[in-house]
């Protein structure tokens, strides 16, 4: 049922001509993708999707259509190259499944190898019930710490090409007047979400959650701030050039755990190192490794929007 | 555990974070002598690792301290060491070279940026060549790839931002295509790790997933490395990226897609598989052969040096995929021997031009008329990359074609003695018109009062040229790891 | 006691759905922007809220009722904010509410 | 037969919607589009991930005592990485476009396309 909605949706998005439906179809897809997650168990996943997909990828293509203008021109093209491409790799896509393990069979491969050993002896090695946020900050670790990288860069990429955005007091969304009642609401809501914020990167060692989640939200309620009452407010609190620093500490503050253990003589990243009992080193670890991620999502999040929404459109 | 255990971790954590230190700092200079510091560090690094695995002994190593496959492991033998020192030497030599080229072509308050941005593209390079990890190794590759396509777009013409574009797509369906692979092989065996892959693949080796897994993790990463249908985004990109990272990427990019196309085919599968069951060289022969013939037709109908390079590098590519359809130890000693040699010529290439980009201007090659008579150290090492790149006795890059004509005919292949024969006649005409218009026809005026390029280019560029005499004529270094390295590569796989 | 909390929640749980629907239905029947907003509001406001609330009944006195009553606090907070801000776009953006019973017929054949 | 069919359905569908993403990739000629597609093309292997590490009955991988089952965490964190990453080349991307679409006018591939034909012609220069 669900699938079929995600098929609708991707469909209508192919077809339309006007960019900013697609987006917000791009959107909806984004959210029905997460709620489909959700049904599968990967509840991180459904959050992250939510947050990133249906938030942060609307936000910035949004943005984006913003400068380079709303409507796709008719063309013709020859869709006979492509069609090709595509059902070669469907074929090749449908005759690779023909022998795959059924769906949800509890004694496929995929189940019965690695996967035991993280849910049996996941809490008792880091002390965390959350196997998904143990599996991603201790055991594959490198990766979380590759990932952090890779937002790092996509803000620096942005830097690179969009620039430091200069405040400046142009976008004018409608007189005070008019954005009264929004102004209220936000004001009311942004300490919640906050708050929000900081309860999903603590306890998401526990619950669904972590760092990555948890700049996103801050980053959203900035964002929020931001849309609601004009940029040089925003741009008061918290500017480019701090952001950008602010995300490479993100990333040294995770870098750095990980040296500290290999100083003290253990393998690169192995958080048993940072405390006598080794348990109780890797909570510590994972908490330290998610603000690290935390502080560089949220401030690279926050740079990528500042740099779109600062840019003007170009005659 | 001591030091020299933790080389393998510290040759891509230093400069995984040395880029955000620079970025933290905010000093364009600062930046550089950082990234000098790290390349060199990087440096004795792999050329410590190399030591290391020498033997023939292979090290592992286990991060966060968990076993694999329930961690990442990186792991060390000797072919990656080999592709690592590679890498680092042309990274640690681009740096070098950098500063004066980025000054003249990258704004001032970029340059941090810039500088940070190639630390992350070397960064993703280690990471991919040392992990033993097949979602590692995506990671990574997304790493190199994003930060290649901010710096690619540090170009000066706008094509260069289109070409970037173009790379992004082409590279993100590549990398998207990997996670399909690895997710079809994860399916079937429950495991990432490639060495634990290798083990448990043979069981399932009969099931169309593993086949079709087989098949998105190939198509992806030839995306990657520009195998020739696929090779579109190259020439461009390579054409209008700043000078210093078309040196890079020349030198490096594709050659550890090579490398990682090497794990997946010899390692991960195992030849049994890829060769006798899958018969990949039918496929990989008659598309070298086409990437051959085809990318040096077009390069000698270019008139932008760059391009002409960017295309003679995917015929280069074609040299490598035939050493490896081969498939026999010889010719995969070839494709190493040429992974190390073209990283040299093109490297020595590229950072001639980049000094005829600083004084001309440009690289087109009707303005560059007589420019030998103004900049003659400059265009005497293009001339030495120039006969490497053909292939002429006493240059690194005789040694290669040497070993892949060897291997052909090992093989019973004369007639691909014929294809190489034909790529190399093809690349002397290229090269020759180059050669022609620089020093003997008479001086272009607008060149009038061009000076010699500074030393701080000059050395860099020399020393990858008198490289490539140098191995051209001592081969044992080079031959001797490649051997080995390849006999490890064989021996491993049953 | 329990059967009152299963009615009240079953009662409330109905009347959500109910109101979603018919604001459902008004989302797509309806002729114009303005009238369809008002039909989105319907099931937002008063809609989820109804559904919440009967599951709140449902869980008891827990954490999961405190965080879903929270839910309750955050929906009626946005939406009418979100409504209120997406009509006043489209009045921005040239967007007149239908008044004349032609041009109705015409549109409404039109969507 | 059946059995492919019905127990494989989740795949059927994460394939239709890549072969879809993967179309809009490849055909459409204006590149934010493109990207959008290339969003589809890769939301539809998240997708296709998460339904590998499914265990019908399983419960989500947080711990709790009583609960015997549950589904496998290592396909989660492996497209909690990757969502990362397609947002992050999503960011890029569209920087990208920005630039392009000052320094041409145009989003669209062929007018791009058409311009720097134009150009090279017009000079003999296809370095500006």
């Amino acid at each position: 049922m669900l699938l079929s909605l995600l098929l609708a949706v991707a469909i209508a998005a192919l077809r339309l001509r006007d960019l900013f439906a697609v987006v917000m179809l791009f959107g909806i897809y984004s959210l029905l993708t997460a709620l489909f997650f959700m049904d599968l168990d990967a509840v991180d996943v459904a959050f992250t999707e939510a947050a990133v997909g249906a938030g942060v990828s609307t936000i910035l293509l949004l943005a984006a259509l913003r400068l380079v203008g709303r409507y796709e021109k008719p063309h013709r093209h020859n869709p006979l190259l492509p069609l090709v491409v595509v059902c070669a790799t469907g074929a090749a896509l449908i005759y690779g499944l023909s022998d795959a393990p059924r769906f949800g069979d509890a004694n496929a491969p995929a189940q019965t190898h690695v996967a035991p050993r993280y849910l049996s002896e996941g809490p008792a090695e880091t002390g965390l019930p959350n196997v998904v946020t143990a599996v991603l900050a201790s055991y594959r670790g490198f990766d979380t710490l590759g990932e952090t990288v890779v937002v790092f860069t996509a803000g620096l990429a942005v830097l690179l090409l969009l620039g430091m955005s200069s405040p400046s007091p142009i976008p004018d969304f409608g007189s005070e007047d008019d954005q009264r009642m929004q102004r209220h609401a936000a004001k009311g809501l942004i300490p919640f979400i906050l708050l929000y914020a900081l309860y999903v990167q603590f306890h998401g060692d526990f619950g669904a959650g972590g760092g990555f989640q948890a700049g996103v939200i801050f980053a959203a309620g900035l964002v929020l701030y931001d849309l609601v009452l004009g940029h040089l407010h925003t741009r008061q609190v918290i500017q480019d050039g701090l952001l950008i620093r602010l995300g490479a500490l993100g990333v040294l503050i995770y870098g750095c755990v990980g040296l500290y253990s290999l100083l003290s003589g253990q393998p690169y990243l192995d958080y048993s190192a940072l405390a006598k009992d080794p348990v109780h080193g890797q909570h510590l670890g994972i908490l330290l490794v998610e603000l690290g991620v935390g502080l560089t999502v949220f401030s690279i999040i926050t740079l990528i929007y500042y740099a779109f929404s600062a840019r003007r459109v170009k005659a | 555990m001591t030091w020299q255990q933790h080389l393998p971790a510290l040759a891509i954590i230093l400069p995984l974070l040395s880029a955000p230190l620079c970025m933290l700092i905010g000093l364009r200079r600062v930046a550089w002598l950082i990234g000098v510091a790290t390349n060199l560090g990087g440096l004795l690094i792999s050329v410590g690792l190399l030591q290391q695995v020498a033997g023939g002994n292979v090290i592992s190593y286990e991060l966060g301290g968990w076993a694999p496959p329930l961690g990442i492991e990186l792991r060390v033998d000797l072919l990656n060491a080999f592709v690592l020192l590679i890498v680092s030497a042309l990274a640690f030599w681009v740096f070098v070279y950098a500063r004066r080229s980025v000054d003249a072509e990258i704004d001032s308050d970029k340059q941090t940026g810039f500088y940070a941005g190639l630390l992350l593209v070397y960064a993703g390079l280690a990471g991919i060549t040392l992990t033993g990890d097949a979602f590692n190794a995506f990671v990574f590759l997304e790493i190199s790839a994003l930060s290649s396509y901010a710096v690619i777009s540090m170009g000066r013409d706008r094509r260069a931002l289109t070409a970037a574009f173009q790379y992004l797509v082409m590279g993100t369906i590549g990398a998207t295509f990997i996670l399909i692979g690895v997710g079809f092989l994860y399916m079937m065996t429950g495991t990432l790790n490639m060495v634990d892959l290798a083990q448990r693949l043979p069981a399932v080796s009969e099931t169309s997933t593993v086949q079709a897994g087989f098949a998105f993790l190939s198509v992806g990463i030839a995306l990657k490395l520009a195998m020739f249908p696929l090779h579109l985004w190259l020439p461009n990109a390579y054409a209008f990226a700043p000078s210093v990272v078309s040196v890079f990427l020349a030198a490096t990019a594709t050659k550890v897609a090579v490398y990682l196309l090497l794990r997946v085919i010899f390692s991960v599968f195992g030849v049994e598989f890829t060769f006798a069951q899958m018969h990949l060289e039918y496929l990989l022969l008659p598309l070298a052969i086409i990437a051959v013939i085809s990318a040096s037709l077009v390069a000698v109908f270019q008139t932008n040096l760059k391009r002409m390079l960017a295309y003679s590098s995917v015929a280069q590519i074609g040299y490598m995929l035939m050493g490896i359809g081969i498939a026999s130890a010889m010719g995969v000693t070839a494709t190493l021997l040429h992974l190390f040699n073209h990283a040299l010529m093109k490297g020595a290439l590229f950072m001639a031009l980049g000094a005829v980009v600083l004084r001309v201007g440009s690289v087109q090659l009707h303005q560059l008329a007589g420019l030998g008579h103004f900049m003659p150290w400059t265009l005497g090492a293009f001339v030495v990359g120039a006969l490497s790149l053909i292939g002429i006795p006493l240059t690194a890059g005789f040694v290669s074609k040497w070993y892949l004509v060897s291997a052909a005919l090992d093989a019973g292949w004369w007639w691909l003695v014929v294809v190489i024969a034909i790529g190399s006649l093809l690349a002397v005409v290229y090269v020759w018109r180059v050669i022609e218009v620089v020093w003997f026809q008479p001086p272009n005026a607008a060149l009038a009062g061009k000076t010699e390029a500074p030393w701080s280019l000059l050395l860099p560029t020399w020393g990858l040229a008198l490289a490539n005499i140098y191995f051209g004529v001592d081969t044992s270094l080079t031959t001797g790891t490649a051997e080995a390295a390849v006999g490890a590569l064989f021996g491993v796989t049953p | 006691m329990n059967l009152l909390i299963d009615v009240l929640s079953g009662l409330c749980l109905l009347a959500g759905s109910f109101l979603c629907l018919t604001g459902a239905i008004g989302l797509v029947r309806l002729p114009d922007m303005f009238c369809r907003l008002h039909a989105a509001s319907l099931n937002e406001t008063l809609g989820t809220p109804l559904i919440l609330l009967g599951l709140i009944l449902q869980v008891g006195l827990t954490l999961t009722s405190a965080k879903l009553a929270l839910i309750v606090l955050f929906v009626l907070a946005t939406n009418p904010t979100a409504t209120h801000a997406m009509s006043r776009a489209a009045l921005h953006s040239g967007e007149r509410p239908i008044v004349d019973p032609e041009a109705q017929e015409k549109s409404s054949s039109k969507s | 037969m059946i059995d492919t069919l019905t127990g494989l359905f989740n795949y059927w569908v994460a394939v239709i919607l890549m072969m879809t993403g993967l179309y809009v990739v490849v055909a459409q000629n204006n590149l934010v589009k493109k990207l959008v597609g290339l969003g589809l093309f890769q939301a539809s292997i998240f997708i296709f991930y998460i339904s590998i590490g499914k265990v019908a009955g399983g419960a989500p991988p947080i711990i709790e005592p009583g609960v015997e089952l549950y589904s496998n965490p290592l396909p989660h964190v492996l497209i909690l990485t990757a969502i990362v990453v397609g947002v992050a080349t999503t960011a890029v991307g569209l920087s990208l476009v920005v630039r392009i679409s000052e320094s041409y006018g145009s989003v669209e591939e062929n007018d791009i396309n058409q311009a720097d034909r134009l150009a090279e012609l017009e000079t003999g220069d296809d370095q500006a």
